[in-house]
């Protein structure tokens, strides 16, 4: 690992450290704080075939160091992302990576047939969201799925391709395999791991779905594990995430075999975490190998 | 402009029972304020809750701002617990706040509980610039803030849910509406509970009378990055989930869509 | 759900407050502090058939309001446990769950046949150890394994049989199915997640195993939701576990489906706290329905 | 006996760059104590680290406990930033603690860095006792506690690994071992990192001489409950998994089993 062009197999970063798709908007959000060519890639908002209001709230319960969330995939739809937001985020030197969820595998492919040809670095494919019905987390827990998925997406597109996965599942290293042969270039890990809080005065679930995805410091040390074994059955890099806070978080997921890193849930508590990250990790890793 | 900043507190007060004062610092790089506006604050030396949480400015000079805060559960203990001379991280200033470019002549204030501290800087611009002000303000027993509001209102009604000498016993907006029931020309603001803003709602639909709600939901970033905190709200026929910390939290009372729970 | 005479299918506990095995010795340790008949019930530390020294050390990491445990399984074997223990624990009056693990089936089976014919209350039968390389685990992420696991436990002993299951599944409803109809009385969840943490200093994971398994309040929206969902599928009661560190978290996982909960890591941060969730229960609970 | 209390904080000093004396109030229930033995200890307020972290007791009298701690990661950091009044949340008296049954006529007491509070209360004790004590101290840069020690050591010698004016420059145990070449007729007791501790186990097995080790291992409960806390200890030519919680912290110099990291 090193601070400076990180290749991620065909997508090169100015440095290992993005943002987490769902915890940076589209950037605009986050432009007020800092300029946005500090970071090595922006995930944005997971996009949808068409615009989506998400789900019901309340979408958010807190726990110990970590929140659940339940927002549903809310989004203005991959042609409004194209159109209004690409611009924007090319304003910036950064990598924009385009995270994708489809409620059938024709959704993906179809979606990576639009972007294959827009100004994007790399198609994230999110078979992991917990938070919708149908499609999502049901392509990521599953093998043979997660494999179908990850072809036919890279049966339409030359662009750089990351499979996000899922944390619930009995072995990650299947589906990482499954994703790798079937064409992933890069492994994105871990989503949110499915969760739930009630509220002790109504005695309902906190929130209106039921159960939403955790993220958050929690669940850091299962994100870890899961980079640690997943690093040792492939060959394709992975940006792990998951409960990154600080430097020495990021070097936790470095250690345990990731290339890159993302901030997630540390954008929404403080919106400065990804520069603050990126200092501290000077410390750590060496400019250039 | 938004930006996040360590502010140490000034001051802090239990000015009713559960009920804080927290007076910080003003940081020049928060730019202008606006009343309904709110921070994201947190006490910088916590690290649990995670979570920063939504404060409304009540007011705030050249020099502090003042929030006023209800002790509800962990965060807002904290917050409340802090001492003079310790650090708040503050994230703001968030949210759409109260349009003031053309007040109206007239307005009412309808605040319910700690509802009625973010209504106090609107209350003292409005007048400033020369609005006449009723403000009514609904407590469950014990009232605060009123010498505040005594200063700037043109009329001050206060109510509470269990009878206190001298005071209006019973809802708020039953208040307001029985004593201005004709006077469907002010411009209403409200701030409260869920079901008192349901409430000014159905009454002002009633009464064709304009109005805004300052409007709260679950937040976690504040800056308009995750959706968590979204609420639907109906435009053009249509209901659409915005963000509570960017497109509100002050909307037309006539838009945001109530679900019944 | 209620505080007085709590029946779990068979095993009827004075009150729904039972302490997580491998957190509370042989209850031993705890005499000290209060007096052990103010338990609904103590499963023991994971007893196998012979005696085991466990795992090299550093068997301990601590995580964001969780910690990474890699103890293995000592324990002085189940012998050891009856002549030794049994006796202790008898006087006082509370139920005793034997919480047992095997490499292989046959030690499973072993095992049950011993404590068919002895003074335990209920059978735990542990398919979820993350911590040792043969069985445990293995056993608790197939549902095939899971059934054949407890039918085998079930055909050599009459006693009440708990089933332990495993949160390291992608779906844990099959697993619970699974136990259910093979004979299980009753379930138990969740063991611990597996995990990892690094030291920065040495660069090396901070456990000598590397890989342990994570409990405490950070798992807590794991495992209410796992309650949650294998109550909706299952006619069998539940004993929910997982952070539970107060009233309020107990109280959780009872409005989750859980009939009984268990005390697992809040034993080691607060050698009190299972009499004062019992305690703080007593307000949120019918004393009889 | 074992008990948890929560225990006021009388006073804490930093007694030396990132070492802080700790004195708390002394709770009756918590019986006889004896020098070696720890406390699970981590302030009452704290929500974060989870656990408590053992602390050796370094000394006591009627009504109060010394601990001396240094400051290493956030739990000890959150105890070392206390402030007298505050409460810290108390399990103890943990361990076997040192057995000073039948002590032996001379005792020569090896302490490095933080390794040195605990022995504090043996020297004492063994000195009250009658046992001639002789104490190596040995530090990165700066001492602390040494007069404590001159009060009761027969003799005292420093030792040092970056050079201090007037103090021995190097390993302490190296020191030892040369003042000491021929008195091995001495027991030995020693706390200090598993390093020195290995060169203590050793040294006095190339000399047929007897001694305990205070040793340290990750703890959760501390009570013996979890088995985290385990140490490869070898009695009758066979290594057990024991306790350092319960059958530890102190062993026989001889039983420890150092494995080579
Ligand atoms: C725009 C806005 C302005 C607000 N202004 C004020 C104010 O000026 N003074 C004041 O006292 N309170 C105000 N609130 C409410 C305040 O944010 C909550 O009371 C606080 O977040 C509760 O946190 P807690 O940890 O004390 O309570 P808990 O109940 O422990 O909180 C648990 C979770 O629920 C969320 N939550 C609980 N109640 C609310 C609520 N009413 N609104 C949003 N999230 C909630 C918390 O943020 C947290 O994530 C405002 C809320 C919003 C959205
Ligand atoms: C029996 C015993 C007696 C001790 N007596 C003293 C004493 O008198 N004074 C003193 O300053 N320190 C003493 N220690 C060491 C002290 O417990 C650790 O320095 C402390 O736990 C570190 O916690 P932390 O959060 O500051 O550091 P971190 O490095 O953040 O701790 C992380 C984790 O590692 C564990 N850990 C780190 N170092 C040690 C260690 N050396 N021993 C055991 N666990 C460790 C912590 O408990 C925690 O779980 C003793 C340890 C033991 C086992
Ligand atoms: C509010 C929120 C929304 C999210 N939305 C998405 C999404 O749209 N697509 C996606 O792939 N992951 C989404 N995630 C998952 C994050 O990208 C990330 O994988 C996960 O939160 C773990 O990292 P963290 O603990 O740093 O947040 C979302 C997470 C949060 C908290
Ligand atoms: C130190 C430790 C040892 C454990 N040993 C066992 C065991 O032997 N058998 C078992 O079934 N579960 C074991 N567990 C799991 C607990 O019983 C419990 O399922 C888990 O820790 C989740 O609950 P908690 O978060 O309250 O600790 C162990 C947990 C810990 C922390
Ligand atoms: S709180 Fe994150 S978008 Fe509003
Ligand atoms: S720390 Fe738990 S057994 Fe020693």
């Amino acid at each position: 690992m090193q601070m400076n062009n990180v290749d991620l197999n065909g997508l090169v970063l100015k440095n290992p450290v993005t943002v987490a798709s769902g915890t940076f908007g589209f950037g605009r959000e986050f432009s007020d704080f800092y300029d946005l060519s500090l970071l090595g890639a922006i995930s944005v908002k997971g996009l949808t075939l068409k615009p989506r209001e998400g789900n019901p709230v309340p979408r958010l319960a807190e726990t110990p160091m970590g929140m659940i969330n339940s927002v549903g995939l809310q989004n203005p739809g991959v042609e409004a992302f194209i159109r209004d937001e690409i611009p924007f985020l090319r304003t910036f030197d950064t990598k924009i990576i385009a995270n994708i969820n489809g409620n059938t595998l024709e959704e993906y492919v179809e979606m990576a047939k639009i972007l294959d040809k827009e100004d994007v670095d790399s198609i994230e494919v999110n078979i992991s969201c917990p938070n919708v019905k149908s499609g999502g987390m049901a392509f990521g827990t599953d093998p043979l799925m997660a494999s179908k998925v990850t072809s036919a997406v890279r049966n339409v597109t030359s662009k750089h391709i990351i499979v996000k996965l899922s944390p619930n599942v009995t072995d990650i290293r299947t589906i990482a395999k499954a994703a790798e042969v079937s064409g992933a270039n890069c492994l994105s890990m871990i989503n949110t791991i499915t969760g739930m809080a009630f509220d002790l005065k109504t005695r309902r679930p906190i929130i209106a779905n039921r159960i939403g995805g955790l993220s958050g410091p929690a669940v850091k040390p299962v994100g870890v594990r899961m980079v640690y074994e997943t690093a040792s059955v492939v060959g394709i890099p992975i940006i792990g995430m998951g409960g990154i806070m600080n430097a020495e978080d990021a070097f936790e997921y470095i250690l345990a075999g990731a290339s890159a890193i993302a901030v997630g849930t540390g954008n929404l508590v403080n919106p400065m975490c990804a520069p603050q990250v990126l200092e501290g990790l000077k410390k750590y890793l060496p400019a250039e190998v | 402009m938004k930006a996040i900043r360590d502010l140490k507190i000034i001051k802090i007060d239990e000015i009713a029972k559960g009920i804080f004062s927290l007076v910080l610092e003003r940081h020049l790089d928060f730019g202008a304020l606006k009343p309904g506006q709110f921070f994201n604050l947190a006490l910088k030396s916590r690290e649990l809750p995670l979570l920063k949480r939504p404060i409304s400015l009540s007011t705030w000079d050249d020099t502090t701002m003042t929030f006023v805060i209800r002790k509800v559960g962990k965060g807002t203990e904290l917050l409340c617990a802090a001492q003079p001379g310790e650090w708040v991280s503050a994230v703001g200033p968030l949210g759409n706040g109260f349009d003031l470019e053309a007040p109206a002549a007239e307005a009412t204030l309808l605040g319910g509980g700690i509802g009625t501290a973010p209504l106090l800087a609107l209350a003292e611009m409005l007048s400033a610039a020369g609005t006449k002000v009723n403000v009514y303000l609904g407590y469950q027993n014990e009232p605060y803030l009123v010498e505040n509001f005594k200063k700037v209102a043109d009329g001050l009604f206060i109510a509470t849910m269990e009878p206190v000498d001298g005071l209006y016993h019973g809802n708020v907006v039953e208040y307001w509406m029985a004593q201005e029931a004709d006077e469907t020309e002010r411009h209403v603001y409200s701030c409260g509970p869920d079901a008192m803003l349901h409430m000014v709602q159905l009454s002002l639909k009633s009464r064709s009378q304009k109005g805004h709600l300052l409007t709260e939901e679950r937040m976690a970033c504040g800056i308009g990055a995750c959706l968590t905190c979204a609420k639907p709200i109906e435009r053009d026929g249509e209901v659409h989930m915005l963000r509570t910390c960017i497109e509100g939290p002050v909307f037309k009372a006539e838009e945001v869509v109530f679900e019944c729970k």
